[in-house]
């Protein structure tokens, strides 16, 4: 059951809104680069599974940890991330978070409390429950969150991470994006319990399913886990329900997809869905959209200047920096 | 005689391996309709099914493990890691039961595990990893890392047929970019544990393996031109076991070695390869040995960092002078 | 909950009993060899959870196959192993089954259908699972059993063995053998969900949860399990529930055990246990117990002897074997 | 002055940098109240609590991965692997989170995992293993194995304190096998990255580590009274960095080298050290490069066996009059 909605203020509405757009609009141009041959490593995008990340990213509190994986530009953007960041990283720039050494969204900032992943699907589980145990150590009321897919909750670290978390009540909240696809392998062939959910119980911790196309529903409900998770009462595990839009990368057509699903979902598009609420709500109306479209658009012209204008890293940087002082 | 890929080379020895011997059988992720995320298994689930081309979660331990279970019981399992990379997280499986088992319980282990690995293509830290070092010094697995086509076939054949577990590591920037003529439906097996003399010379040993191989050729085109340099090349092929043989007979006909690979320079197969013709070709050598290497850092992502990062024919043939003016 | 344990036929009732009596007394013998200085590595015995080990073994018709862990030597011999075979692995005997190279009861015997373990805990689950499947693909009706502490069910090869057994409906049965101490870990250190049984619901398979010091119910209850498996059904999870009633390993006083437990467990010793339900029945009494006995005292006696005697590994040996021909 | 162990000297590092530092725990199976299978931390649990001297499910992957994870917000656990042959199911938190984190995202990752390893303890191929040479091809990481009491205090106090994520074998055989005796309460660091001279010597050099320096110690002995040799032994103390200056030095005072460890042959650390040498030393070398280690197979168990694979002095021996009368 998803916690009740109407706990979501008019601000984060409108806060959820503005991201969704973002992202989208950010993973398009992303796209656009990559199909220009600018982007050079693979390109994920969160077609169809942003509203669950999106709102993940907002639904924490500055002080907390964010564990984002590959499909969450969203969550990056939510947190507080910056569109140039963002296209410097993927660029490869020298003056991007990572200086042109990791690839993607792989990228941290601790200035926002952003830890970015490795590509070993559910790596960063125990890690993300690492720094949730140390923050409680450290007697700071500090909840951190990550994300991991449906087909990627079936490696060892999903479980020892998970159980980790579970005995030693850290605060923390694991958010499944089941988006029915693991690259082409369908959901079915990847598990076959009922829900995921389902796996809280076998580590003692509240488990819950819900609709991962509805931005305040997600938003409501992981809000409820890490509040629980700050106030002591440790980890939960969310499993968000949505559907790949897309290939699992820019260069995979889909073709293995569900075509009925694919029709089915379109109609849930978590973004044009939230825009449907606001207008029946009066939050918005066509003047207030275009309005932030607009100043988003800008945003991410601007930034795609400044980011393919920025300098190539060093080549002699490779070389540095594998060890600190 | 039909040109083929390294990829499609690939393809076929698994095609022509499962035709000949019902007991072999793919395990991976995507490697089913998909066909891999390489496209190394496509239309094999179509000509052999499911229970043949089997898609898996995405549980490296685990398919690994299975592997080994379907192998004790008389299965020829081939799996496939969907990068080199995530062999770590099957790690265990390979050098706890795959390693050992035979060594302990005399039970053999036929498994192959096909890990795409290398850089180059701009895949970052966990997409380029070239990890054979770590397995070659697990006493129980074999390790071969084929270098052209008819390698590439021959060696996966013989990997199939080999009664140990093997790793078989296919590099994946040469999928599609080297070709080479085969006869057709040809079942030449490239036996393990032999190297193979790429090109004769008089003046230098290049010793390598895998994507390097082509690196090697192209720095001894070049030093033969500029340098008049007659370079010998030898493509080890197998890295567990060592053809010790090849090694010391090209340094004794040449008295010079660089050893070039593409994994990370410290404690790499250079290293072991430099320490057999240290201590069994002492009296033979008339220079240092060097090694041409990757940096000792993670694969880093933007292509100007990668490049410097990546060892290539500019840098052996610095090494190869080096050698050649001590 | 349990399978009813009418459907145990006599015959089975008496083996259970014999081969409780041979496991708990072959046990001893080892701990003695152990204390005369004559075994080398470490000793971990059963005690305590025998009715488990030894009914999972029994339940497994000859054409099944057994993956015992450390505590299993009931197993291996209600599977047909010789007191002969363990005592020769034991003292690492150059006609031992390993001859020598591994140690304890690290040991597999292909004529019995018994795959030995290795020391990292849950590594054989995914290698069992490969049995059951290849079994399988082969067409054979043959079920695969393997064992794992409630320490053990917290690595991530339990998460991925099980997941994976679960999707492809692997004949396979997985026995947790709860004994509610990981070396000195109480379970409470270990996990938090209320049972671990509750962890199959999470993989879509059965779960059971059961008085692992019940020899009868544990039989019925895994025969069931491995039935459901070879009729297609898929893999199961047992947990049986019982204390561990001595150290960690032959050198370990264990110290740090909830005494109260081990006295409330001590009232249900697995052994004494079958013996009055037995005697109650009707089919034992002090003379049958005493034949029973004394036939197996001799066996241990006469295998004691011949083990002693037999020839140790010649060192070359060391360096053979690695690579298969 | 108080004599203690090996053993003791590792709990004593431990006990006063959680003094010093309230930012270091530990974690780990049963070191808690237990103490540790080895008894390390005897006595931490009772004196710092169950909040810095944590007992862990049976989890090593997430044991590692909890310690990088802590370390990121400002923490320095120390992690205990139960025995060094588990570090393979946590391999992949190590080379893939801990070791590349800085490198791409400048963040450090100041851990160490402890890791019992070795053998002679009869411990089987599960009990026994030495596996620093995966470790040290792991850019990123750093990795170091004691010798001696004074060592494994100061190096593990080093360790502690180091930036980087440090992978620390101590060797259970000398557990409780050697003692010294040490400055009561001293704070003494030895430095990551810098060789011992055990034993100055003019005839050849032993380049060791861990166990191995006492079985050199051994054979010098006896080279010394049957030979005449003056044998001089190196003690690498670190890996990863190796001390090349270190290793250089000592080839350059004897000319003849020998390397001594206690993991498997192949790929090891000696393949390192002697490619190391036998490029930047080769001019100084008088003698083929030899090395002694154990053999390629699994640690098997019965004790004529282990004994038979396992390196020792009379093997060390045979080795330096090798290089002697080369
Ligand atoms: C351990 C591991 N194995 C394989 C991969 C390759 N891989 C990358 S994404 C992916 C599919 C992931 O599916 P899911 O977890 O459902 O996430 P989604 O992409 O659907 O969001 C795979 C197999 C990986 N990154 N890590
Ligand atoms: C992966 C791994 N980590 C640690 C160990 C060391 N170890 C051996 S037995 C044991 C306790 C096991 O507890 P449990 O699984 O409950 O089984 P029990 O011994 O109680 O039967 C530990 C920690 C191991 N064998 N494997
Ligand atoms: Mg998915
Ligand atoms: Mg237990």
């Amino acid at each position: 059951m998803p916690a009740k909605t109407d706990v979501v203020s008019n601000e984060i509405k409108l806060q959820l809104y503005s991201l969704l757009y973002k992202t989208r609009a950010t993973e398009d141009r992303i796209i656009a680069l990559y199909r220009q041959g600018r982007i050079m490593g693979g390109v994920y995008t969160g077609r169809g599974v942003e509203a669950t990340t999106v709102a993940a990213g907002l639904a924490l509190e500055k002080q907390d940890y964010l564990f984002p994986i590959h499909r969450d530009l969203g969550a990056h953007l939510a947190k507080g991330q910056s569109v140039l960041n963002i296209l410097l990283q993927y660029l490869g720039r020298g003056n991007s978070l990572t200086k042109g050494k990791d690839s993607g969204i792989h990228m941290s900032d601790t200035t926002l409390n952003i830890i970015g992943n490795v590509s070993h699907l559910g790596a960063m589980i125990p890690v993300a429950v690492g720094v949730a145990m140390a923050k409680k150590m450290q007697n700071e009321k500090v909840v951190t969150l990550n994300f991991i897919g449906e087909g990627g909750s079936n490696i060892g670290d999903f479980h020892e991470g998970l159980n980790f978390a579970a005995v030693h009540k850290a605060p923390f909240v694991l958010v499944i994006e089941n988006n029915q696809y693991a690259y082409s392998t369908p959901a079915h062939k990847e598990y076959v319990c009922n829900r995921l959910s389902d796996r809280a119980q076998g580590y003692g911790i509240p488990g819950y399913h819900i609709d991962g196309t509805d931005a305040l529903g997600v938003y409501a409900t992981i809000k409820k886990a890490i509040e629980d998770a700050r106030n002591g009462k440790g980890p939960s595990l969310i499993e968000c329900l949505s559907m790949r839009m897309v290939g699992h990368s820019a260069h995979d057509d889909a073709f293995y997809v569900d075509k009925e699903q694919m029709k089915k979902y379109e109609k849930k598009d978590p973004f044009l869905r939230l825009e449907q609420v606001l207008r029946k709500e009066g939050l918005l109306d066509d003047k207030q959209i275009k309005r932030i479209q607009d100043t988003i658009d800008k945003e991410i012209e601007q930034a795609t200047d400044i980011a393919l204008n920025s300098p190539l890293p060093e080549a002699h940087w490779a070389a540095e920096g594998v060890y600190a002082e | 005689m039909a040109e083929i890929t390294y990829l499609q080379a690939i393809t076929e020895a698994l095609r022509e391996e499962m035709q000949r011997d019902e007991k072999v059988f793919l395990l991976g992720e995507d490697i089913g309709i998909y066909g891999g995320a390489f496209k190394v298994t496509k239309g094999l689930y179509e000509e052999f099914g499911q229970a043949r081309v089997m898609d898996t979660p995405i549980s490296e331990s685990a398919i690994i493990g299975v592997a080994v279970g379907a192998a004790l019981v008389g299965m020829r399992p081939v799996a496939e890691m969907q990068f080199a990379d995530f062999i770590t997280v099957g790690f265990s499986q390979l050098v706890t039961n795959a390693a050992t088992m035979h060594y302990r319980y005399g039970i053999p282990v036929p498994i192959v595990v096909r890990a795409p690995s290398g850089g180059g293509i701009h895949g970052g830290a966990f997409h380029s990893k070239n990890p054979e070092a770590w397995f070659v010094h697990q006493p129980g697995l074999k390790v071969v890392a084929p270098s052209t086509p008819a390698d590439a076939k021959g060696l996966l054949k013989a990997a199939i047929r080999d009664n140990n577990p093997v790793l078989y590591f296919e590099n994946k920037f040469l999928y599609r970019r080297i070709k080479e003529k085969l006869p057709e439906g040809d079942d030449v097996v490239v036996p393990i544990g032999k190297a193979r003399l790429v090109k004769p010379g008089r003046h230098v040993s290049l010793i390598t393996y895998g994507s390097m191989v082509h690196a090697c050729l192209q720095a001894a085109e070049i030093l033969n031109e500029q340098d008049q340099l007659d370079v010998e090349i030898l493509d080890l092929r197998t890295l567990q076991p060592l053809d010790k043989e090849a090694v010391l007979s090209t340094v004794e006909r040449t008295s010079r070695v660089v050893i070039v690979h593409e994994a990370n320079l410290t404690a790499g197969i250079g290293a072991e390869v430099a320490a057999l013709i240290s201590d069994n070709g002492f009296e033979m050598l008339d220079a240092p040995i060097k090694r041409v290497a990757a940096l000792d850092t993670p694969t880093p992502y933007a292509p100007v960092l990668e490049e410097y990062f990546m060892p290539n024919p500019e840098k052996i043939i610095v090494a190869v002078r080096q050698v050649i003016h001590f």
